[in-house]
């Protein structure tokens, strides 16, 4: 029987075997990887995961599509309104619908102020990892901000099923701009913080510079997305490549990074927080009036046929793969998980590096177990 | 027996027993503990002789230093096997004897000589810059071997570095 | 959970091919697919003549049929020559009624043609694996395998990836349901007599 | 009996003096946790403690009876002796080392001559606690933590060491008092000419005592608690109570070597002889907080212990402040000293070498709340490829400076700065070549 936490077996002259997880304080969840060391070097390593499975995919075939949509928030459980925004633009791709525009700006307002948040959390828990303390404090006090939003439009933090198929659950709340404006103006300074703390720490940098190094080529080959693909240098952005929601109406870059390695990542996502403000602001602004919901119908029934679609959630490409049988249930419904696939490069990134990084390396692919397990 | 004797005695006792238990502990974590408390008693003696420098050079080498590494290496050996093994090989008979002549040669040594060799009483507060003695003393008169025996020293560290390196590469 | 039970068909027992026409549309007639003939697909054809199978184009997507004999050339081609150097996603569908069973479905991206291509490799033994291609698929083919029990050939270490080793059945299939579970492993691993 | 007597009698002072130092050290290092609290949570916009007593104030009691009701748990296959013995040998050799320590002109328990080198042995023999506690346990964690601590421990006692060298020099003596006599005689603080030293001491000191950023032996991201994972209750309180005496141990240290110790700031400019009544000021203010505090309290019942005690720790530093300031006419018992105030005049040195301690104090915890964590192989890069070498190089360059003011009559801090400056070059060519 495997113990959890650390058990050592004395394999080669140097060689030890270490556990770490599925409960350690920094595997982020019921991750486990098994790391082959040589003194503390690691020269091999393997994750085991499927602690959090729940068949989620099976679920979704035995629900009806609006049935389902609360499902997917608990995926990637720290940005269930992306995950949502995927969901409901997929089906609606299926039913050849498209929402209203009104909806359309709410929702990229929505998803972006979700990609801060799980940003924030990455940040702050990057950071605890790698030893500093306090801006795990400063990251969920604007997250609080965020999650306030969230919670005064639809009464939910976390798990929110802020969108229904077709467009928007509820019309926006008094003074929900103005709230939207009022955070993003604060924010910019907020984010000035966190780089003062960290970015051109000594430590910080020693720490990440080098670390968990992902070459453009490995970065493809791998199917990393998201940040971890930019990171590497390649400027590949699914709101730019298909745009969705209402994200062909805004400016934006996409930052990338040029090593690849662990501050890369940490410098593209920072960057990514102050982009998406800047969207943010863009959408408030110009929030069309009009409906919030699309002529769907009471009962979603796609006709058959298939459709892949996907959006560029906080950790990657989430996208989802549907079959529909011209029933009101899917036939077959696939979640393509950003976590899972960015975590197949954990192996890559780790070889050759010494047990205190692959902490670091953990947490700058930035997993959600509920996403990679589902 | 003065209060001066009284602490002289406890504290030689304390260094012979925590000695002797040095040497019959099987497990050798607790023998290292043991030599810590005889090097801590022969330190406080050497305070007693008012010899401070020395006493706090014993601490700081012998204890802070040499402890430290020899317990990091322990602790880095396997236990269990060092547990199993016999603790006194085939040739202790011939040691007990040749330690027990060591004994009475140094007895009869002594008994013989404490006519002839009688120490004097140290003046009380003679000995206080004891410090400053030892310093001019060492790189003063004794400039010379005090420089050897460092150089010694080090050929001997440079060496078990080449040692240690090679193995592992 | 019985009421809800009894509210869901078997969707299995129905299975609509994915061609076919749309059911009589209770709404705005929804999107359609129809035959797909452009560039990329002449090639194929061309380069590979049967292997080829039909293509479609649903909801603007493209959807290429491929034999399971000759997919790794066909895969190597699509990566190395059009340059379709991103595996986005590959998984399985499971038409329990037709005859070859399974649909392994590759999902592929090419970053110089901002484009996307869907490959489906109908197969009712095991499938060649694209390890060898695409770096991604060591997780994605495990957990088809783990999912669906489909085997790929030439796999670097074929094995559950989610689930449990020691696990009995593929949950994704359409005839495992969904409250099925191993409940032998259950007994044995968790001490409880059931994980409901 | 009366042999007795004698031979105890000189013995009685100091006897006096170790049980107020060691009460003293106690209650320093039980506030010092709520004040590292305390800081940290406003450092992290929290409140930290607030519930115990007026702002928390008596948390530390709280926290110190609930460990010591606390099971006392020792893991199966655990050395039970070592286990047992190894958290007293920590809290043993920090306070003895106490001892050695000037806290006034006054007011110590022993001023050996070579108190420098005892108090570097005593020092070191807090090793054993972390080792053996960490051996004792039969467990994975602490023993790498126990591995990792002994290392680092080791390896930053060298730059330790050769950074005390350095005051020894200017100062020629090894006695604790002597060396803050020589900074008095020579007018100036050993930090203002020996900064690299100072620096390198400080950074050692953080190293000695496992803090961030060099807590790698407690990562708690790596190691969960590192060597004392396995300790609770009672037990965990004596490593608790070592580890933030030692903090308190090495902050003393580098404030009697380089900051002056019990010196005021500048003793030798009589302009600034109103610092004098400092500590008169830090007491008024103290009660103007309290009193301000329970006005600010609403007022209800459930608030009028905290109020009442507010008040009453107002009303103490009130009185404290007033018998400072007791004129010398009323205290025939101090009698022959020439002060105006012989109360103010016998804290002066104690109040100072505390200020500054807790200024030390301070730093440990800010960095704690700021840097993240090194990595192991940086930590021992940093200390055998930077520390030691600008360590001994700056040694050589001092002794040198030293020589030269004597022989050339060169001015000896203009000689220092000079030696400072040629180290500052080696470091940075040090750097360079890292990079």
């Amino acid at each position: 029987m495997d113990q959890p936490n650390v058990t050592t077996t004395v394999l080669g002259a140097d060689e030890i075997i270490l556990n770490m997880g599925p409960q350690h304080p920094s595997t982020h969840g019921v991750l486990r990887v098994k790391l082959k060391l040589d003194g503390e070097k690691v020269i091999g390593s393997e994750c085991i995961i499927g602690y959090l499975h729940r068949g989620v995919e099976k679920i979704g075939e035995n629900r009806t599509y609006p049935q389902f949509a609360p499902y997917v928030d608990r995926t990637d459980y720290v940005a269930a309104v992306s995950n949502g925004l995927g969901y409901c633009e997929a089906v609606e791709k299926l039913l050849g619908a498209e929402a209203p525009p009104r909806a359309r700006w709410v929702r990229t307002i929505l998803t972006e102020l979700q990609r801060i948040a799980s940003h924030l959390l990455w940040l702050g828990t990057h950071a605890l990892d790698i030893g500093a303390i306090t801006p795990v404090f400063y990251t969920f006090r604007e997250r609080e901000e965020i999650l306030k939003i969230f919670e005064k439009y639809c009464g939910a933090r976390l798990t929110t099923h802020a969108f229904r198929i077709g467009g928007l659950q509820y019309e926006t709340y008094d003074g929900f701009e103005e709230e939207v404006k009022a955070f993003c103006r604060d924010f910019e300074k907020k984010v000035v913080e966190y780089e003062e703390l960290l970015t051109e720490n000594r430590i910080w940098v020693q720490r990440t510079r080098n670390v968990g190094v992902l070459t453009p080529q490995d970065a493809i080959d791998m199917g990393a997305t998201g940040p971890v693909l930019r990171g590497s240098g390649i400027r590949w952005d699914i709101r730019k490549a298909f745009p969705y929601a209402a994200y062909d109406q805004f400016q934006f870059d996409i930052p990338i990074g040029e090593r690849g390695d662990t501050y890369d990542r940490y410098l593209v996502r920072m960057e990514e927080m102050r982009q998406s403000r800047r969207i943010i602001l863009q959408a408030v602004e110009s929030i069309p009036e009009g409906p919030i919901l699309a002529r769907v119908g009471k009962v979603i029934k796609p006709p058959p046929g298939e459709v892949y679609h996907s959006i560029e959630a906080p950790k990657g490409e989430l996208g989802y793969y549907i079959v529909s049988d011209g029933t009101t249930q899917p036939y077959r419904l696939r979640i393509r998980p950003p976590s899972f696939i960015n975590l197949e490069a954990f192996d890559k990134m780790v070889r050759g590096h010494l047990v205190a990084d692959v902490v670091a390396i953990i947490g700058t692919l930035d997993i959600v177990l509920g996403e990679v397990d589902r | 027996m003065s209060f001066a004797q009284a602490v002289f005695y406890a504290l030689a006792g304390v260094a012979v027993v925590s000695a002797l238990l040095v040497i019959t502990r099987r497990n050798p974590v607790h023998s290292a503990i043991w030599l810590i408390i005889t090097l801590l008693s022969v330190a406080l003696l050497y305070l007693q002789l008012q010899a401070e420098f020395i006493a706090a050079v014993q601490i700081i080498l012998y204890i802070g230093g040499i402890m430290v590494l020899f317990l990091f290496v322990i602790m880095l050996v396997n236990l269990d096997v060092a547990l199993r093994q016999e603790q006194f090989n085939r040739q202790w008979g011939v040691a007990g004897l040749a330690a027990l002549l060591l004994a009475a040669e140094l007895a009869g040594v002594i008994y013989l000589g404490r006519g002839t060799a009688a120490l004097p009483q140290a003046p009380p507060g003679a000995l206080q810059p004891n410090t400053e003695l030892i310093g001019s003393a060492l790189y003063q008169a004794y400039m010379l071997p005090f420089e050897i025996a460092s150089l010694l020293l080090l050929v001997a560290m440079v060496g078990a570095v080449v040692m240690a390196r090679r193995r592992t590469s | 959970m019985d009421e809800q039970k009894k509210e869901e068909p078997k969707p299995a027992e129905t299975p609509a091919p994915a061609a076919a026409a749309p059911k009589p549309p209770a709404k705005p007639a929804g999107p359609a697919p129809a035959p797909l003939d452009n560039e990329l697909v002449r090639r194929l054809r061309a380069r590979f003549g049967a292997a080829v199978g039909e293509a479609t184009l649903d909801r603007k997507q493209a959807i290429v049929v491929i034999g399971r004999e000759r997919l790794l050339d066909v895969c190597r081609y699509l990566k190395d020559e059009e340059k379709f150097d991103f595996l986005t996603d590959l998984t399985a569908v499971d038409w329990l009624t037709r005859s070859p069973r399974f649909h392994v479905i590759l999902n592929l991206y090419s970053f110089s043609r901002n484009e996307r291509l869907r490959l489906k490799v109908p197969v009712d033994g095991p499938c060649p694996s694209v390890t060898s291609v695409w770096g991604t698929a060591d997780w994605l083919e495990r957990e088809c395998f783990d999912m669906f029990g489909v085997v790929f050939e030439g796999h670097p270490g074929l094995k559950r990836i989610l689930l449990p080793d020691e696990w009995k059945g593929h949950p994704l299939r359409k005839d495992y349901d969904i409250l099925k579970q191993d409940t032998d492993w259950v007994r044995e691993n968790l001490g409880i007599e059931s994980g409901q | 009996m009366t042999l007795l007597i004698e031979t105890l009698q000189p013995l009685l002072i100091p006897l006096l003096r170790i049980v107020v130092v060691f009460a003293g050290i106690s209650l320093i290092v039980a506030y010092l946790v709520y004040a590292e609290r305390k800081i940290l949570a406003h450092l992290q916009v929290r409140l930290g403690p607030m519930r115990v007593g007026p702002h928390g104030l008596l948390q530390p009691i709280a926290d110190g009876l609930k460990l010591l009701l606390k099971e006392d748990i020792i893991p199966a296959g655990a050395d039970k002796w070592v286990f047992w013995i190894a958290p007293a040998i920590s809290v043993l050799a920090a306070f003895t080392a106490f001892s050695l320590v000037p806290f006034a002109p006054n007011f110590y328990v022993t001023d050996v001559n070579v108190g420098l080198l005892f108090l570097i042995g005593i020092s070191s023999l807090g090793i054993f606690g972390i080792i053996l506690g960490g051996w004792a346990s039969n467990s994975h964690y602490p023993l790498l933590g126990a591995l990792r601590s002994t290392a680092q421990l080791v390896s930053y006692e060298v730059a330790l060491g050769f950074s005390l060298v350095s005051a020894l020099l200017l100062s020629g003596t090894l006695s604790m008092k002597g060396i803050v006599e020589a900074q008095a005689q020579q007018g100036i603080w050993f930090a203002f000419v020996q900064p690299v030293a100072f620096f390198i001491l400080f950074v050692a000191a953080i190293a000695e005592t496992n803090r961030n950023p060099f807590d790698l032996p407690e990562a708690e991201s790596e190691l969960v608690a590192g060597f004392h994972t396995e300790y609770s209750g009672f037990r965990f309180s004596l490593y608790f109570l070592a580890e933030y005496a030692a903090m308190v141990l090495v902050s003393s240290v580098a404030v009697t070597l380089f900051l002056g110790g019990w010196l005021r700031p500048f003793p030798s400019w009589q302009w600034l002889d109103f610092l004098d009544y400092a500590p008169v000021a830090v007491f008024l203010v103290a009660a103007a907080w309290c009193f301000w505090e329970a006005v600010r309290l609403p007022r209800t019942r459930e608030w009028r212990w905290q109020r009442l005690m507010l008040l009453g720790l107002g009303a103490g530093a009130l009185a404290v402040a007033a018998g400072l300031m007791i004129p010398a006419r009323f205290l025939p018992a101090f009698g022959e000293g020439q002060a105006a105030f012989p109360v103010l005049a016998a804290i002066q040195g104690v109040f100072w070498f505390l200020l500054k301690v807790f200024l030390f104090l301070f730093g440990f915890i800010w960095f704690r709340g700021t840097f993240p964590r090194y990595r192991f192989d940086q930590l021992m890069n940093l200390g055998w490829r930077f520390m030691i070498p600008v360590a001994i190089v700056n040694v050589i360059f001092c002794a040198l400076a030293l020589g030269l003011s004597r022989q050339l009559g060169w001015s000896q801090p203009a000689a220092l700065w000079l030696g400072t400056g040629a180290t500052l070059l080696v470091a940075m060519l040090l750097r360079r070549e890292e990079a």
